[in-house]
């Protein structure tokens, strides 16, 4: 199918562009976030035929090409239910989605409702660096009120969402919080994420080095609080992980900050006659036998 | 072609649709053809609806504005539709107080139309009923008055209402009653002498939505997402319904862009998948048509149009969509439009959109129409049959590099494989990429892969078949259109045909890209072209001129008032075109 | 500028339709929501050139042209940004919004995120009747999970969202609830939720016997606890109402839930140099006197 | 003409556009006209640049892809870049440790292109500087070899500076060092001497964005809402910077669906609002400009055009939205399209684009492009004067009545008043309606209001412009465009006319309606008529001869990689085109 006189001539124009270079600026969270990301799916035992990861747009989702890795690069905004997509069609494999705060508090925020509200079995990675970075720098929803940013030159008026309330508030089934400055933390609660079955939903606290000035990794770093070292912490009640993530300004929880145990999720709950759909491969199935439609005419 | 129309008339919510199946159903056990639509408003109750219903001994797909016999239900329904009575017709009405309708009644008589005053309400009380029974002691009238088999009448009631075993009893008291209320009836019965009986065991009623969810389930279409909106909401119901037997996942969106993502996602991922929504909804989803164009993942999706702008007419029909489907989703690359033209073709051109759309890898976009996708008509069950599936996927991994998935190709197609199938990965990019989908800014590379994606459909066109033309080849006048004008040109040809004028009917099933050769030939002929079309603008027509450079329609019929085209305004339109050509 | 001619040809064609007929179902709670909101209006003592109705589009949208006032009537989903729009642009008016649930935690439920953060001074009702009733109901993200609705015909599978729950992780100034049944209630609550200065946020649950049967009016009527009349309700509590809101089968809670006297106003917060936008009328200030850009330049 | 291009290479993030923006100063300083551009990715660091900066001695408007000297900040930059020189031409860089520059630098000998390596490094370390400061080393040395007067680059280096005294201090040092440093110049210094130098006092430097931007502020428009899309981020930018001056509500959205609904809404309650975006965006807004098309409220919407689709190449730029603009939004009705072509016209097209919209009371659609919005060149500042502003607003209540708001007229337009602005109230509905606003379902009356509204492009387009004609009237060769065609045609004019070809360059500031008698003449003078276009499928050509119903472009120049027009493939097309029309 692919002439490969024109493949060839295209590779006389042009280099195939195998190599590639980063191109985040530096100290730029993302490297942690790709780094920590890539070990879990390495420790997890993951390999190609394993895993697809779906990127929105966005500083972060310039990372989709590099990476050795099936990617899916789609629109600002759009990954939730793209990555959605993707898991109902072939549940075998792994789903991991990221987005940024943009993205994510903005632009698609009616698909992070609905992503929790139906408990897609997917891992979500929010990379939350308080504003827009791809765009250079204007305020996000998370941008803490009065802060100036690109074309909010004065300070930013209204307040800033509390992205772990909000989810909270949808009857979630799992919520976790990291940042970009521990790569070990991020590799550990990625890998949580990775085992749970259902929505996972994990904001990491991202550094911006070039745009948010105002809650550097060093910021989080001061303020890291693990709920794991938390003697009373149950991460089963939902009550003290609402309570715990209202502070976005002293004690920062991190860690899994809540999971539900008894919520169903999507692929589970919307079997047929008692047929779950993680039992299908729905990439097989198209063609596989002759479809007899006579019962329904 | 004889033929016989009956509007039920009533307020919306008044039983009239259950009304108009048992007859559509006695009907047709009698051995009639029948084609069956309703009006109705954005309402969920109240306003005024009417249901149209032509019976005929030969295949009909098409209505007037005006019946032969109109069965009133209520006061309101009568006052507002009567006028479309014909001269020399007939009135059922079961409206026994009479009050305030002595207007109506008047010019009634004045048109010479015979009316029939039912004392249903009496009638249904008479047999233990309630006030909901009046319409099938309505039923039964007007039964008798057609003079047809008691039996046919009673068994399509007793089917009606078999969930009900309790109000069936009542129920069949109240269609007697009804039935013997009726004495004289000659003159009617006359009518229907010469009306064949057809068997009909081939066929079976159905709306174009049910055809379109059909072809969804034929396709094997997996998945299908959708989010609510008239008229294309009746796909999503029907396919949910079906669930159980077709394992489809069909799941209702959040909104129309989490549809059409998910829908992506799951293309992407390779299975099937399919969404459908009505022009309001599929201008969301036009941001997310230019990411499917972009990673070459194939798209299919319905629009079933309804005239706009804004909230518009929501239960009403049209056919504007056709600049908009072509041209929406920001960046130039290959798409295909086509039509769905009834519940005839409805399963055959949903199959063969997925076919073009995993071949091609490219948004196929189907319209359908409010009156394809309500309007009932019987058709050929041997027309609902699996047509071969072709997905075009590469399914050996041997040879496979990554830089072939996005590889230059003369027809623009590279090979395709699913992701996470095996081990030589790429990248699904919406930035723009070179061909193993790694970013590029390059201009050179950018070039290449813009005029890879818009390639395609200057080769597919090729592989298009020319539209068909209907009704005579060799003709007096004739018809190009889309969509539900093949309804009525079905019908307009036969009743022509009568009147000894031979109309051809060229009827165009892919709008985008078009094919033109024979259309060529038809303008050569010599005869009148003309343009029969759902919008203001003539929207088909003029992408046809602009492609061949000239003018070409001798005259243009074109309709926007959420109407679909009735019969005889199409008869009367050609019929004051003919021989406009070249003359 | 109108064509006396045309004008009075169409008025032949067919009539001016200067009548017109309510056309909800009969028992539609709609007709209860619209009685209490005509009445708050003329308490309030509020005319033609004070109030500007918008309105989304569902059943209770099919009500903008029942009503003797300025209407707007937009797109599905999307009345919340329309009237924030409307408000900026003449803040002497009161602007009201409406919209079904389908609109609001559906199609718009990324304006209503917004719509509280911002804090837009307009009054918000909500009707709630767990369903899509103008698409001859379909579910709802309100529609309690496991009932049976046109294209769920086996049950809806997902968890409905708690829609107070939700606004009230968004840093709300105003939220309160009521119920169709009661129009004196309804009428009470719209004329605080008039006097409120702020994003007034009013979930009223409708009664829809079309094609709700589970919770009309009765069920509500059964459950019906109004805050104001429990001892220790403290409506500046926000953890008073995230606690309470959670029950939506029991107890369900009614009244002005959770007021925050603290929160500052969209058009106040954006003041500039001190100028609050509440002094502006900008529908007057257009051409109001010649521009010079030379200091931009 | 004379011009000369010096192209400044780097990585992203280098100092590229600072080192850039005091050459241009300085330039300007010196009395020469200047035009500057920047090719940069789609990332805020890393990948590499080229600012593009024409000097002159008249207007200049257009560069070219290869230049005459380059400026090389860093090795990769240099390498990415070099072949960009011409032949003869000169390479100023501060790479001194000349390491894996080898081959590079025999390539250009053989190319004949004269290397300066200066120690920049060394020379900023000597002052006291860090690595920052060899920018500005290079400055130094650049301004020696073109032979300027030392004061102007310092007197720029001083205002570029002005807000770190400390830095400058040395930033001076490091300039002088940089200037010291260059001894023997004496070719380089020939090329200017017959430049003439210019009193440039009448002129400012604008960008396209920032001339929009002021468009809305001379248009009163009172209310700016808009999301982040690259390349219309920085209207947004501007608009909110300013706000202290203009007073101006500017609110930066959660997403575009937003922006334009609060416009809607604004406008709607009757103050002006304005909104730009992308492509992408653009489609998201589809929906709703189908809402304000309805309730016939003005909206004015800016499309600063990238390529597509998909997320395409956000930093490019285009001329590819054509079509969607005209065709986007379900439904029939009225629309303009109009076009920005540089910093020139933005302020005057936007000021138009409202008192259209107002007085038509529907969408005008304006579109910029990526190579507008950024480039930098000079306007006149009397350009910038506030057009007089036509709102068509009724305002005495007398006589009103609630069906004149959407009351039917000859040209469409019925008269608008603000609501709650008295008590003559009025429905504004999304929903089909009639001439109160209340809803319709009846087929008469929706017709009605379809006519209406579609029907004022009709009117409207009798008060249009003809394009205008630039250049020479009774022309060798004539060329059709619009947008930024207009900045490479402006220069294109003069170049060829010093070989002698008159060209007439025709410029479509309204794409649509279209106007088409002074094609007609333009077209009947029996010369070649050229297309030149940043899209693909030659859009606006094919909108052209759709209308016309024949082909009228000679030959076609479409380009689609991203890149603007460069000066000298205008000029070699339009060579290798003389006299082909109806030879
Ligand atoms: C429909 C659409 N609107 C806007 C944009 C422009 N855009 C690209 S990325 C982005 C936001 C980036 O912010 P965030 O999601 O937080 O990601 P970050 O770059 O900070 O990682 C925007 C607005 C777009 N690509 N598409
Ligand atoms: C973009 C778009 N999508 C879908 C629709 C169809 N639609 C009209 S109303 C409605 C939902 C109605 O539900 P709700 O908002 O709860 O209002 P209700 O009718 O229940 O009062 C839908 C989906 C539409 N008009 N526009
Ligand atoms: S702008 Fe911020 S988020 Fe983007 S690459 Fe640079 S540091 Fe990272
Ligand atoms: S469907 Fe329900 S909400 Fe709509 S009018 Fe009827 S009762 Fe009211
Ligand atoms: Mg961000
Ligand atoms: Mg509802």
């Amino acid at each position: 199918m692919v002439n490969k006189k024109l493949l060839s001539c295209a590779d006389k124009i042009c280099d195939l562009g195998v190599e590639w270079k980063t191109t985040w600026c530096s100290n730029c969270g993302n490297y942690g976030i790709q780094n920590a990301l890539n070990r879990a799916i390495v420790l997890e035992d993951l390999g190609l035929e394993d895993v697809i990861l779906c990127y929105d747009v966005g500083c972060n989702g310039n990372g989709s090409d590099k990476v050795d890795m099936f990617t899916v690069h789609g629109l600002h905004g759009r990954v939730l239910p793209l990555a959605a997509g993707v898991k109902t069609a072939n549940p075998r494999v792994k789903v991991i989605a990221s987005a940024g705060d943009g993205a994510t508090m903005s632009e698609g925020v009616n698909h992070l409702v609905h992503a929790v509200r139906n408990d897609y079995p997917i891992m979500f990675i929010l990379h939350n660096n308080e504003n827009y970075g791809l765009t250079t720098g204007q305020a996000s929803a998370t941008t803490r009120k009065g802060i100036e940013r690109n074309a909010s030159p004065y300070g930013t008026v209204v307040d800033e969402l509390n992205v772990c309330q909000f989810v909270l508030s949808l009857k979630p089934s799992f919520v976790a919080r990291t940042y970009s400055g521990r790569v070990e933390h991020m590799t550990d609660i990625f890998r949580k994420a990775m085992n749970h079955n259902g929505f996972a939903f994990v904001e990491v606290m991202q550094a911006c080095p070039t745009y948010n000035k105002e809650t550097p990794d060093e910021w989080y770093e001061q303020r890291f609080t693990d709920v794991i070292d938390m003697k009373d912490y149950d991460c089963n009640d939902i009550w003290q992980a609402r309570k715990i993530v209202e502070d976005m300004d002293i004690d920062v929880a991190m860690g899994v900050l809540y999971e539900n145990p008894e919520k169903t999720d999507f692929l589970s709950a919307s079997e047929i006659e008692g047929m779950s759909f993680w039992n299908r491969d729905m990439t097989k199935e198209v063609g596989a036998k002759r479809v007899d439609v006579s019962s329904l005419l | 072609m004889n033929r016989y129309q009956i509007n039920i008339v009533g307020e919306s919510g008044s039983g009239l649709l259950s009304t108009g199946e048992i007859l559509v159903d006695a009907l047709m056990e009698a051995g009639y053809f029948v084609f069956a639509d309703r009006e109705f408003p954005s309402l969920i109750k109240g306003g005024y609806s009417c249901f149209s219903l032509v019976f005929s001994d030969e295949m009909v797909s098409s209505y007037n504005e005006s019946c032969d016999l109109m069965l009133g239900l209520d006061k309101q329904g009568m006052q507002e539709f009567n006028e479309r009575i014909v001269e020399g017709g007939y009135l059922v009405h079961g409206y026994e107080r009479l009050s305030g309708i002595a207007d109506m009644t008047k010019d009634l008589l004045k048109r010479d139309v015979k009316v029939y005053d039912i004392e249903s309400r009496k009638l249904a009380k008479s047999v233990g009923g309630n006030v909901l029974m009046t319409n099938v002691v309505l039923i039964g009238s007007l039964w008798k008055l057609l003079g047809l088999d008691y039996g046919l009448v009673e068994s399509a009631v007793k089917r009606k209402f078999a969930s009900k075993p309790k109000l069936l009893e009542i129920d069949l008291l109240a269609l007697r009653a009804g039935y013997d209320d009726v004495k004289s009836v000659d003159k009617l019965k006359k009518i229907f002498e010469n009306f064949n009986e057809s068997n009909l065991d081939e066929y079976t009623l159905m709306d174009g939505n049910k055809s379109v969810a059909l072809g969804a389930v034929l396709a094997d279409c997996k998945t299908y997402y959708a989010y609510p909106m008239s008229p294309s909401s009746s796909i999503l119901t029907y396919l949910a319904d079906w669930s159980p037997q077709t394992n489809m996942m069909v799941k209702q969106a959040e909104d129309e862009i989490t549809a059409v993502q998910l829908n992506i996602g799951s293309s992407y991922a390779g299975t099937r998948a399919m969404t459908a929504t009505s022009g309001g909804g599929f201008d969301l989803m036009t941001e997310s048509l230019s990411l499917a164009a972009m990673i070459e993942v194939p798209l299919v999706l319905v629009d079933v149009q309804r005239p706009g702008p804004a909230t518009g007419l929501p239960t009403w029909t049209a056919q504007a969509d056709l600049d908009l489907l072509t041209n929406a989703g920001h960046g130039e690359y290959s798409r295909v439009v086509m039509s769905v033209s009834s519940a005839d073709d409805g399963a055959a051109v949903i199959q063969d959109a997925f076919n073009l759309a995993e071949k091609w890898q490219i948004p196929v976009l189907v319209m359908s129409e409010k009156f394809i996708a309500d309007s009932k008509k019987l058709v050929l069950k041997s027309d609902f049959e699996q047509i071969e599936i072709d997905r075009n996927l590469t399914s050996s991994s041997e040879d496979l590099v990554s830089q072939m998935r996005y590889g230059l190709s003369e027809n623009g197609v590279s090979p395709r494989w699913i992701p996470a199938s095996n081990s030589v990965p790429y990248y699904a990019n919406g930035d723009e990429h070179f061909i193993d989908g790694r970013l590029t800014e390059d201009a050179k590379k950018s070039e290449l892969m813009i005029d890879k994606r818009a390639r395609k459909v200057e080769y597919l066109v090729k592989e298009l078949p020319e539209p068909e033309l209907f009704g005579e080849e060799d003709a007096d006048v004739y018809v190009v259109g889309f969509g539900s004008t093949k309804l009525v040109m079905d019908d307009v040809v036969k009743v022509l045909d009568k009147s000894g004028v031979r109309v051809g009917y060229l009827h165009y099933k892919y709008l985008y890209p078009l094919k033109l050769d024979k259309l060529t030939e038809v303008y050569q002929s010599g005869k009148s072209v003309l343009l029969v079309e759902g919008n203001r603008a003539g929207q088909f027509g003029k992408s046809i001129e602009s492609e061949f450079k000239r003018d070409v329609f001798a005259s243009r019929l074109l309709k926007y008032d959420g109407r679909p085209f009735y019969l005889d305004e199409v008869v009367e339109f050609i019929e004051s075109n003919l021989n406009t050509h070249g003359k």
